[in-house]
């Protein structure tokens, strides 16, 4: 089977859709050199530098141009480069573009894809590393997407650029370079649906962007131990896919929440709480979360491992909760 | 008054005139219904009259075509019905009541009418200048016509998007003009403590938009200007446009302003952009009879507005869980 | 007992932390004049304007100019006048005052508070009601405070300015006119300490803010059917006070959590997931979160109300939990 | 050379620019090896050289005292060292080891020394200029007769808190002074290409901030004009200075910058703000073996940390959870 990279995933779904739909542009900053990690190369030389435009270090114009020209019936894919950096035009997202159809009654709609790389990559330190999804989730009026694959980064933008809400879109630094299947041409993903990346009976693993690919070390792991976890990729995280969840959980009695973020009010929080309220009497052991201490992330990799959710971690909180 | 205004009382067209009077009444006879509904609690939350600043909204989107696009503020009751939106849906609306423009959603502070091209008034100072831009920027996208009116007011320059935003609108040559309504206060503040250097004109004029100044009180002049740069906005030169007025009331129906001076107060009524122009009118030969049967009809609209809006129902509670998004449902997980 | 209103307790608090400490001052709109709820009125008389200031309105620089000033040894108190416009200054209080100390390896601390009014309070619609506590609880670096009585709002507010963390202070502005018993003069709260407001036998009910009343009053409702249930004020969510909750719930065996915020990533998910995750065996039935609906806040009050937790909910389903 | 430049040769202390030479090429010698650092991997996260810049950092901070404050940006390393921190403790920040200045916690983007007065370096483009007017607010407040300087770029002047920086010093009588380091680029990114109008000092001028331009490649210039500029700031009257300059790296040390022509390159180098000093210093009679000897040491001395920092342990573990904050345990509820 064809292979693809996730940011190359990336860049063939713009490209569809501004093929597709002339409404469809991208903005930020340095896009007419490609971006900062190369995610828009090579598409100024297609789309011209109006759809794939420029911009200044204006985080907020950026976010509030794009809830404007949303408004205004085009489709603005909007380049934040850090996640980071999002948090200087918090307003316009959250009061602005997340309210704006529910404030004026359903006049109308705000159809904006707001691209925010997360995550830990390399030293890049405390301002250049969060992973800030559960804010988003906790917002009305906002999709939030966590792409875990080269194929989903592919159907997922998709979804997110056709989708009349706006979108929090958050890629992963560290998976730029994955190499994964090629997605079946033309396919756009549905919000809310998981994927079960691998199936088991003994626990079930609930996770979402890299650390989806910790998990799936894990679960090899203890395979070998003969445990079966059953591994879920959420791909999104609003609307989250509860009934898969709930599914995986009534058959294995045992939910993980593994992802990246800091642990405490992290969305792993809302899946934990959820399966407690919800399938209390199938647990056969408490829930359990797997996610980062309450620390910012450091430069030096012995300390930004100290926040890091390692494959081996996640074994030993897996054998614990078996062994309960 | 100045040799410019003279001439331009002189050759005033009293039809439009005797329009834009109309106009000015009714904004301002719903602003005087919508604070005596305040004081009777029927509107629910806080509004913010724009007594005294009627020529400003008026007077630009006069020369507005009905698919141009205006953006407001909390303060946007005139220029939203200077854009053309119905005063019963606005009333409805502070009323919180059904058939309110956002359906009871919004109240005051989000009150739009995408029909006529007024994208929404906006709870949170100068977040509208970006909004604007933006708009201007798929109007260019798009390669349309149509041109997009920003009002803020003279607070709003100290914030980050007044920067931003006009830097865009030049950057990406974008049909749009900023009005900014110096009406000497933010809040309880007067604007001028709190800014540095000679204020939002020389400010903009730095970021390369060209600027001009009016007098926000006097109807004719802010036409008149307002023609010229809404035409050369429209051709993609962004343009700002300083309106010095000043606001009659205090900041929210509910602020007696104690921090101002009567005989300051009494001496801007004698400035009232109302009176302004009835005596350009008067002089240009329009009777008494006719400008106070304006005034008259105007009242009587609103008051029919204010009986009507009080007689509505309370929109259906169900419309709480409408219009959030299309995906996702928001009623999981909660209660 | 003397009384006191929830407003007057904040403004008594803060004079007197301003006489004791020099370096302590006060910068937001409208403070000359008294705050926009006049949080702050005649402090000008006693402090001039200097330690009461006047700021223009630019949310990320009075924000952003209290870290600064709080790094060279002041102690500013920042009035955000709704937390909602806080959202205009969240880099300033995300990415630099929460990690400067961490960033810079222990050089610096930023002992700043920034008061953000939270809550529902009259018509106020969806830019000016927004109770966002649990994203300040993710953010390793922060404090956050959530009174719910006029005793915690002076108590809770020396605490807070005498913290060397940044604290986020959020109040309610439905309490401001509250009335309760006034604090002791001079005592200073301890953050992570909650409060039993209710003792009671057959669930926990824990809460914050405002929903504290609504706890109390569904409480006062529940006994005369028989159900004592237990009311944690949590005063803090960072730190929360686990023990507190703890053992509570292995003493009533139920745990619900009550609050005004969105339910999806609310503070309540920590708390509910934490106790699953502690608690398991210890619970008589599943935990449960009573919290809003994920929709922005309407204007009209038959749609805001649908917002609302209201006291009935909470009786309907601690009754239910009784039941299970 | 203009008649003032030829003017500021003939009385240059020779003395006083001998020391500027010396922490120029500190600053050039500390740049290289960094850069190769990156090379070896040695260095684990972005850094952003200052080579071409030196000037203006050394030229502005040779008029501070040592309890005067800087703040500085993702390009900080020039600033950093001029105002006086240990590049050993820089190294080791950069290749993540004990003994840096922030522990290991960092990297190259938060660097700071508060002991020479340095509050930080800063990830967040223009994020620094708030925080640099809260630094000088404190010092008002204190009644203390320091002076804050807040460098940033050319991109930086784009943001919102550039307006919303100034116009607080300017309201607040603080004493500060904005310096720009405009080098053309923001990132890949012509600066001007994204900003409208005739750019930063006029936008400052207009907030009010007195301002000057000087040219960030001679030394002397940037010295003379910084030396008035600072104590006029210190008496509480903000000051604005634009240092014309050029980025003669790419954006970061992997950054081959290939957007921008080889010849135009080239042209900058033959303006080399460290030659251009020596030239100047060779005719006030300086011999070429004292500046290749001062050259020389520079050198050395940057390979000593080099080596050393090479050399030294990664941090204990243990310090990722300390200095977080004081209340609360980060370790709670995690893994
Ligand atoms: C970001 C933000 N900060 C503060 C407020 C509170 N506020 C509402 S109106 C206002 C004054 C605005 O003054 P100006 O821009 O001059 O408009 P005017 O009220 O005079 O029409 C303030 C401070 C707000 N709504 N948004
Ligand atoms: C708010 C924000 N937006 C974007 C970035 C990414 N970024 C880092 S440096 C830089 C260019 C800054 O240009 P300038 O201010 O001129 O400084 P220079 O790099 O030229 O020294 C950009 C866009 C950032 N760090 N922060
Ligand atoms: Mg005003
Ligand atoms: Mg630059």
């Amino acid at each position: 089977m064809a292979k693809i990279t996730y940011i190359e995933a990336g860049r063939q779904a713009l490209a569809e859709e501004m093929r597709r739909d002339p409404l469809v542009w991208a903005v930020g900053e340095d896009l007419g050199r490609g971006g900062v990690f190369g995610q828009y190369k090579g598409l100024t030389d297609e789309f011209g530098s109006d759809r794939i435009s420029d911009a200044p270090i204006s985080e907020s114009c950026i976010m509030g141009a794009a809830v404007g020209a949303a408004m205004m019936g085009t489709r603005p894919v909007v380049e934040m480069r850090f996640s980071d950096f999002a948090l200087c035009a918090v307003d316009e997202l959250v009061n602005q573009a997340a309210k704006a159809r529910y404030m004026f009654g359903g006049q109308t709609r705000v159809p904006l894809v707001v691209r925010e790389p997360i995550g830990m990559w390399r030293s890049s330190a405390a301002q250049h590393s969060q992973s800030l999804e559960a804010w988003y989730a906790h917002i009305p009026g906002l999709v939030v997407a966590v792409p875990a694959t080269p194929a989903d980064n592919y159907a997922l933008l998709k979804a997110a650029i056709r989708c009349d809400d706006p979108v929090v879109y958050m890629e992963h630094k560290g998976l730029w370079p994955l190499e994964g299947d090629a997605p079946e041409e033309g396919v756009v993903a549905e919000f809310g649906k998981a994927r079960i990346a691998r199936e088991g009976a003994d626990l079930t693993i609930v996770s979402w962007s890299a650390s989806v690919h910790t998990s799936m070390e894990a679960a090899a792991t203890l395979a070998e131990a003969g445990i079966e976890a059953e591994v879920i990729d959420l791909r999104t995280l609003w609307p989250w896919d509860r009934e898969a969840v709930f599914a995986s959980v009534e058959k294995t009695g045992r939910l993980m929440v593994v992802h990246e973020a800091v642990s405490v009010a992290g969305f792993g929080a809302e899946i934990a709480a959820t399966v407690a309220e919800s399938l209390h009497k199938a647990l056969k052991s408490p829930v359990k979360r797997v996610a980062a201490p309450r620390i910012p992330i450091s430069y030096a990799p012995v300390l930004e491992d100290e926040a890091r959710v390692t494959a081996a971690a996640v074994v030993a909180a897996a054998q614990a909760m078996i062994a309960n | 008054m100045s040799a410019d205004q003279s001439q331009r009382a002189s050759n005033l067209n009293v039809g439009r005139c005797l329009d834009q009077y109309r106009e000015m009444s009714r904004i301002r006879e719903f602003e005087l219904a919508a604070i005596r509904s305040a004081e009777e609690k029927l509107v629910l939350g806080a509004i913010h009259p724009s007594i005294g600043q009627e020529a400003v909204a008026v007077g630009v989107c006069g020369n507005l075509r009905r698919e141009d696009i205006i953006l407001s503020t909390h303060r946007g009751h005139g220029h939203t019905m200077a854009k053309g939106a119905d005063p019963l849906a606005m009333m409805r609306e502070l009323f919180g009541r059904a058939g309110g423009y956002s359906q009871g959603k919004g109240g005051s502070m989000h009150i739009a009418d995408f029909k006529v091209g007024m994208l929404g008034a906006n709870g949170v100072v100068s977040a509208n200048i970006n909004i604007a831009a933006g708009a201007a920027h798929a109007i260019k996208l798009k390669g349309g016509n149509e041109v997009v009116v920003c009002f803020f007011g003279d607070g709003a320059t100290n914030r980050g998007p007044f920067l931003e935003g006009l830097n865009w609108a030049g950057v990406f040559g974008l049909p749009i003009l900023f009005v900014c309504e110096d009406n000497g206060f933010a809040a309880t503040t007067r604007t001028k403590a709190m800014t540095y250097g000679a204020g939002p004109a020389a400010r903009a004029a730095a970021i390369g938009v060209k600027t001009t100044e009016v007098d926000g009180n006097d109807l004719l002049a802010v036409d008149e200007i307002a023609r010229d740069l809404i035409e050369e906005a429209r051709r993609g030169e962004p343009r700002f446009l300083l309106a010095k007025t000043y606001r009659l009331t205090g900041h929210t129906s509910a602020d007696a302003a104690p921090y101002r001076p009567k005989e300051e107060v009494e001496e801007r009524w004698l400035n009232d952009p109302i009176v302004n122009l009835r005596r350009a009118l008067s002089a240009a030969g329009a009777s008494d009879a006719d400008l106070d049967a304006i005034a008259a009809k105007a009242k009587q609209e609103m008051t029919e507005a204010y009986e009507t809006a009080k007689g509505t129902d309370w929109p259906a509670k169900e419309l709480a869980y409408t219009d959030v998004q299309d995906i996702g449902d928001p009623r999981k997980g909660a209660f």
